[in-house]
């Protein structure tokens, strides 16, 4: 039970690596940014889980003040909105980069640029 | 008042630049608003610095908020230093950008350059100046997406695949320190990292801890190129605009480096990073590995930038091979080289963007008779060649010297032989294009290629003429590695 | 004028000279003026130095610290002197000799080659002078690059070729072997001041002090021991004037000098006669003298029968070094003088004869002797200086190397030397012969024209010529003043 | 698009509302759960929802990207211009203590204009890369080529002092 009791961390495990493999592997480009983002996603759960505190509510003080409360830390959160936020602009900035690629070459599979720039270099 | 807010103003002047210059709209008036920008960031980064070495560290707290809730500023001698690297690289560089990216960059993208220019100097700056783990990614981030932005304006396509490589390699680098400073917070419960080293000696045998190490150590060397996690690097460079590869190649990779210092160093602590988990050995056969290898295949490039940003790739493993000592002489030596390199590889790029923008490119067989055409743009590249040799009376040599001298010292006589051996390689490769240049007759003489225009010059030669500067009298790159480096180890103030 | 001020004129003059010389570069007349300006004050500057150096003193001179306890230094002492006294006056004369030989051979790009000259000159100095090992590395590299241009001064593939095999062994033995040994010392010593009688003694193990005599000997790529001595033959391809004084005088002599130096110095020759791999390097040294010769006989290309016998030659310093003997030191300081002299003589008639005729093969040289009179009586006499005959200087240094070698009873040394004068005679005077005594070329029959080289040329040479024979009438003074190194009036 | 009389009716209708969730999520931000970025989005997801339906020559004369540009940058001079006001008050970069008054009410004006700056820059940057993917199919001259690189930037570097 263990184990299960960490399961938070086996999504966030699961989805790094099939992240991860996606980059690694799939030779089309808008694929491995989709890969990409699975990656940062499951370390953008990893932050929220972490935030969280048993029986613990959001954290925002009632009215009349909230004394004996426990709170869920919203540290966590705020931080992955920043790195969102990130991922947001190096997703689009990928795709951008992706557009621009199809245009110069035509394809957007790794293996045809790279026979591509083989050829004229 | 300044020098009071010194730090804050470091990274807000050129933060607010930023927007600014986008609204300045197309022409020369970008570039002359970064330049001005570039020159201010480097008069404050030097006050900074003189601040440092008189009256030691200071912190500056963001919004007011008390250390270890707040974002904090920690200023001591390392970062000031690299700090002046990073903003005097950008105000030498900047004087030079003007013709350079009027040739290479299509005009309506110029205020956009200019914007991704001041964006990365702030993420760079950032990152150098935060004592706050999280906000080391945030800026992080920013220097790397503007990079990337900056890398892609390059003239031939590849430019376009070898942003997008260094996209995904860098994100995945990012990603990995992002996971590192998750497990380091869930185990201590605090970002800042003066507190995160008095916190995380009572963890530092659970396996997160270990991990958290693991990832983030993985995630930089990602980010500064060691050797086998560069190869993003030599296309990147090879094909970015020149200004951005001088830029880059003197500042990007340092500044990785230095989180590198400060996380290893500061806040692991010395005896974890290197007793607990195997450090040493494993940064001296990846820096030897990498020394070797980038130089050998540096000598086979008959791209001339290519071929620079392979040495570059040997280099980050001189700087390695100093950290893996774990002596001040060996942080010594590898902060001083830190500086020396970027002062020569900034003036090599330089000389080589001078003969792009002359010649339209920086193949080897284009570079036959060149000399006879551009005597000064290489001549001065055949001075800081020679600095990457590490002859004497050149910054090369000094970092060297105290290289091998702290090898020496740790009675390592092998690793010194390989290192000089290594010198060598340099030799080759720089003085292929030396030849090229020198003694190939020119294939066509008909097109007429003249020197390089005054404002690629002067910054070129000013570069040149700090790494003979600083070969020659060495006092304050010496002093403050020196300080840098007994502050690194815990020695002295 | 004090000697501090002598020695930093010393440095400084010759670097003036190289903006006068650029800044007249539309004039030629003007440039060798300046060069020739510029050598006399150079060497005006040095003899300056020859009072206090002979009354006892050190002149020296501290310019810079660059890196803490490593100044940019300098110490004037009788072995540098001797050095800096002799590429001085030599520069004079190979001066005179340039201007003959540039023009009348139509060298291109002249400005550049009397510039680089001259710092090729002040790096001398600098080595000459060196207070320290570290200076000394310094101005040693500052040496070979400046050097660099030169060799490769045609431009031509094979000036390429020549250039590359020079500065690969060059660069790449002080740097792989020497700058290494210098660091070793460094952190096991704590210092790397020129020291009467040495630093390194009782300091560290045999075994790395034996380490460190073989990374310097080796290191020194400049004293052509073998396997490092190709660059020398390589180094030919430069114009003649830099093949007399660099490659004959300056280069050459800056590595045997930094030998001699190390051994003084560094070692000090008591813990050098205790060194094993002393031995090893002694004969080694001898080696390279007789195989040198062997190859040197085989050459018929006079400027490289001459390179081979210059590595030669130098191995016989190297040798006096290694003996251990105050004697060696002696004998080979003074193998530097008569050596000099001898061997630009040698080199300045081959220019001469390439300037006058085209000619480079010694096959070719038949008859020469009546065409050219005076370059060759100059050459047979700077010949038999070299092969150590009398009337010529170079009798007393393998007088005293031979004296040294009697001293630590090697007399197998005796042997080599022996050996050596006789092959040296073997392939240095057959030229003489060919000239004089056989038939020119048939097509050349006739009437023979005495058709001499430039006027500046010649008087270069017979200048030279006559200074072998002075060295040997009064060798005294440089006797004394080599003695002085190894026992200090103080 | 032109024929779908319903969707264009509903847009219409929702845009306001959308509008008005935007503002208050902005403005509620430092009560409850909002803020800039978040507000950012859904007011830029209003002109991104009228592009869609309007098509996008219609959106981009109801904003042209030159407005959007300046709005970028406004945004963020905003945040740091709030910094620099502290600064000039005696306080540090960005302390809003200082801003007003007393501390409370310096807090809340602080907040609330940095938030503001961080909404701006965020809903304008959304647009711009809406506008950039979208219009790039249609005209592949030179002059529309600009605008998929400046909205990375601008946009990540909005958040720098947030985090």
């Amino acid at each position: 039970m263990v184990w299960l009791g960490h399961f938070n961390y086996w999504i966030v495990i699961f989805l790094m690596m099939a992240g991860f493999y996606t980059v690694i592997a799939r030779g089309n480009l808008i694929k491995k940014i989709v890969g990409l983002n699975i990656f940062q996603t499951s370390v953008f759960l990893l932050y929220i889980t972490m935030g969280k505190v048993k029986g613990g509510t959001a954290p925002i003080v009632p009215e009349g003040g909230g004394e004996g409360l426990a709170y869920s830390n919203p540290i966590p959160h705020v931080l992955i909105l920043t790195a969102i936020v990130v991922g947001v602009a190096t997703t689009s900035l990928g795709l951008a980069l992706i557009v621009r690629i199809r245009e110069a070459y035509g394809t957007i599979e790794e293996d045809e640029i790279q026979e591509i720039e083989d050829k004229s270099s | 008042m300044i020098a009071a807010h010194l730090p804050a103003l470091l990274i807000a002047i050129p933060l607010i630049a930023a927007p600014v210059c986008l609204l300045l709209g197309r022409g020369g008036l970008a570039w002359a608003w970064s330049t001005l920008v570039s020159w201010l960031v480097f008069g404050l980064s030097w006050l900074m610095l003189q601040k440092t070495l008189i009256s030691g560290p200071f912190n500056y707290e963001l919004g007011g908020w008390e250390a270890p809730f707040g974002i904090e500023y920690q200023v001591d001698t390392l970062n000031a230093f690299i700090l002046l690297i990073v903003a005097a690289i950008g105000a030498v560089v900047m004087p030079y950008a003007r013709a350079s990216v009027n040739r290479e960059v299509p005009a309506h993208k110029h205020t956009l350059f200019y914007t991704a220019y001041l964006l990365c100097l702030t993420g760079l700056l950032g990152i150098t100046i935060t004592g706050d783990a999280f906000n080391v990614f945030v800026f992080l981030e920013i220097s790397s997406l503007s990079s990337y932005a900056m890398i892609a304006l390059g003239r031939d396509p590849k430019a376009l695949t070898a942003s997008f490589q260094y996209l995904i390699m860098g994100t995945i680098g990012a990603t990995f320190i992002l996971i590192g400073i998750g497990l380091m917070y869930q185990m201590t419960g605090t970002l800042n990292m003066a507190d995160l080293a008095k916190r995380l000696p009572a963890v530092e045998d659970t396996r997160p801890v270990m991990a958290a190490f693991a990832f983030f150590i993985i995630g930089v060397s990602l980010k500064l190129a060691l050797f086998p996690l560069h190869m993003w690097l030599p296309n990147a460079y090879a094909y970015a605009p020149s200004v951005v590869t001088a830029f880059l190649a003197a500042t990007a990779t340092k500044v990785s480096v230095y989180v590198l210092y400060r996380f290893v160093f500061t806040v692991f602590g010395q005896s974890f990073s290197f007793d607990v988990i195997p450090l040493e050995p494993i940064l001296l056969v990846l820096s030897l590995a990498g020394i070797f290898v980038a130089s050998a295949v540096a000598i086979f490039q008959t791209n001339v930038k290519r071929l620079l940003a392979w040495s570059s790739v040997a280099q980050i493993g001189y700087i390695m091979l100093g950290v893996s000592l774990i002596t001040v002489a060996g942080l010594t030596a590898s902060i001083l080289h830190i500086f020396n390199h970027a002062v020569m590889k900034g003036a090599l790029f330089l000389a080589m963007g001078a003969v792009y923008y002359q010649v339209g490119s920086v193949q080897i067989s284009d570079l036959n008779g060149i000399a006879k055409k551009m005597p000064y743009t290489m001549f001065a590249f055949v001075i800081a060649g020679l600095g990457l040799i590490g002859v004497p009376l050149t910054g090369g040599f000094i970092s060297k010297w105290y290289l091998i001298t702290a090898v020496l010292e740790r009675g390592w006589w092998p690793v010194a032989v390989l290192v000089l051996l290594s010198s060598l390689l340099a030799v080759f490769y720089v003085w292929r294009v030396v030849e090229a240049a020198y003694f190939k007759a020119g294939d066509n003489d008909d097109v007429e290629v003249r020197e390089a225009p005054l404002s690629m010059l002067v910054p070129l030669y000013v570069l040149t003429a700090a790494s003979v500067w600083f070969g020659i009298d060495t006092s304050l790159p010496l002093k403050a590695s020196t300080e840098a480096a007994r502050q690194l180890m815990g020695i002295g103030g | 004028m004090t000697g501090s001020i002598a020695i930093i004129a010393a440095l400084l003059v010759p670097l003036i000279g190289v903006l006068g010389i650029v800044g007249a570069r539309h004039k030629p007349n003007l440039r060798e003026v300046v060069t020739l300006v510029t050598a006399t004050c150079l060497f005006i500057l040095v003899a300056s130095l020859l009072t206090p150096v002979l009354a006892g003193g050190r002149p020296s001179v501290s310019v810079m610290e660059i890196l803490p306890g490593l100044e940019l230094a300098f110490e004037v002492e009788p072995l540098g002197l001797v050095f800096a006294l002799i590429a001085s006056f030599l520069w004079i004369v190979t001066s005179v000799y340039s201007i003959g030989y540039m023009r009348g051979h139509h060298e291109k790009n002249q400005t550049r080659f009397y510039a680089w000259f001259a710092v090729a000159l002040a790096a001398t100095m600098g080595v000459a002078f060196a207070g320290n090992m570290f200076t000394l590395f310094i101005f040693y590299e500052i040496l070979t690059l400046s050097t660099y241009p030169l060799v490769t001064h045609a431009g031509t593939d094979k000036a390429k070729q020549g250039g590359r095999t020079y500065f690969g062994i060059l660069i790449g033995t002080s740097i792989a072997f020497q700058l290494l040994a210098i660091i070793i010392t460094y952190v096991t010593v704590g210092t790397l001041d020129f020291t009467q009688g040495g630093i390194l003694a009782g300091k560290a193990s045999d075994f790395v002090i034996g380490m460190l005599l073989v990374l310097y000997v080796f290191g020194v790529g400049k004293a052509a021991l073998m396997p490092f001595h190709r660059w020398l033959p390589a180094a030919m391809v430069a114009p003649t004037p830099v093949s007399a004084l660099l490659h004959a005088v300056a280069v050459v002599k800056a590595g045997v000098f930094t030998i001699l130096k190390i051994s003084v110095y560094i070692f000090g020759l008591d813990l050098l006669a205790d060194i094993g791999v002393r031995d090893a390097l002694m004969w080694l040294a001898a080696a390279t003298i007789l195989i040198a010769s062997v190859i040197a006989i085989r050459q018929d290309n006079l400027k490289r029968r001459l390179a081979y016998s210059t590595i030669s030659q130098l191995s016989y310093i190297v040798l006096g070094a290694m003996l251990a003997t105050e004697a060696g030191i002696v004998g080979g300081t003074m193998h530097i003088a008569m050596h000099a002299f001898g061997k630009i003589t040698l080199f300045f008639c081959a220019g001469a004869i390439l300037v006058a005729t085209h000619k480079t093969e010694i096959s070719q040289m038949g008859g020469i002797g009546r065409i050219m009179p005076i370059t060759m009586t100059a050459y047979t006499i700077g010949a038999l200086s070299i092969i150590g005959a009398p009337p010529m200087g170079g009798l007393w240094s393998k007088w005293m190397l031979g004296m040294a070698a009697l001293d630590a009873g090697e007399f197998v040394m005796i042997g080599v030397l022996m050996l050596s004068s006789l092959l040296s005679i073997g392939y240095l005077l057959p030229v003489s012969y060919q000239a004089f005594f056989n038939t020119p070329d048939r097509h050349v029959t006739g009437k023979t024209v005495i058709k001499e080289a430039p006027a500046f040329s010649v008087a270069a040479l017979s200048l030279t010529a006559l200074g072998c024979i002075v060295l040997f009438l009064f060798p005294d003074p440089l006797y004394h003043l080599a003695g002085m190194i190894v026992t200090p009036l103080d | 698009m032109r024929h779908h009389l319903i969707l264009r009716v509903v847009t219409k209708l929702l845009i306001p509302l959308i509008m008005l969730f935007a503002l208050y999520v902005q403005f509620h931000g430092d009560f409850g759960p909002g803020g800039g970025f978040q507000a950012g989005v859904i007011f830029g997801s209003a002109f991104i929802v009228y592009a869609l339906v309007f098509g996008l020559e219609n959106a981009e004369k109801v904003i042209p990207s030159g407005y959007l540009m300046a709005l970028l940058s406004a945004g963020l001079l905003l945040y740091a211009g709030v910094g620099f006001a502290a600064m000039y008050r005696g306080g540090n970069f960005l302390d809003y203590g200082v801003l007003a008054g007393d501390f409370i009410a310096g807090q809340h004006l602080g907040i609330l204009l940095v938030e503001l700056g961080v909404g701006i820059t965020v809903c304008a940057a959304m647009i711009v890369i809406f506008f950039a993917f979208a219009g790039r199919g249609e005209s592949n001259d030179d002059a529309e080529e600009d605008d998929d690189f400046p909205s990375p930037e601008v946009n990540s570097s909005s958040k720098s002092g947030e985090a």
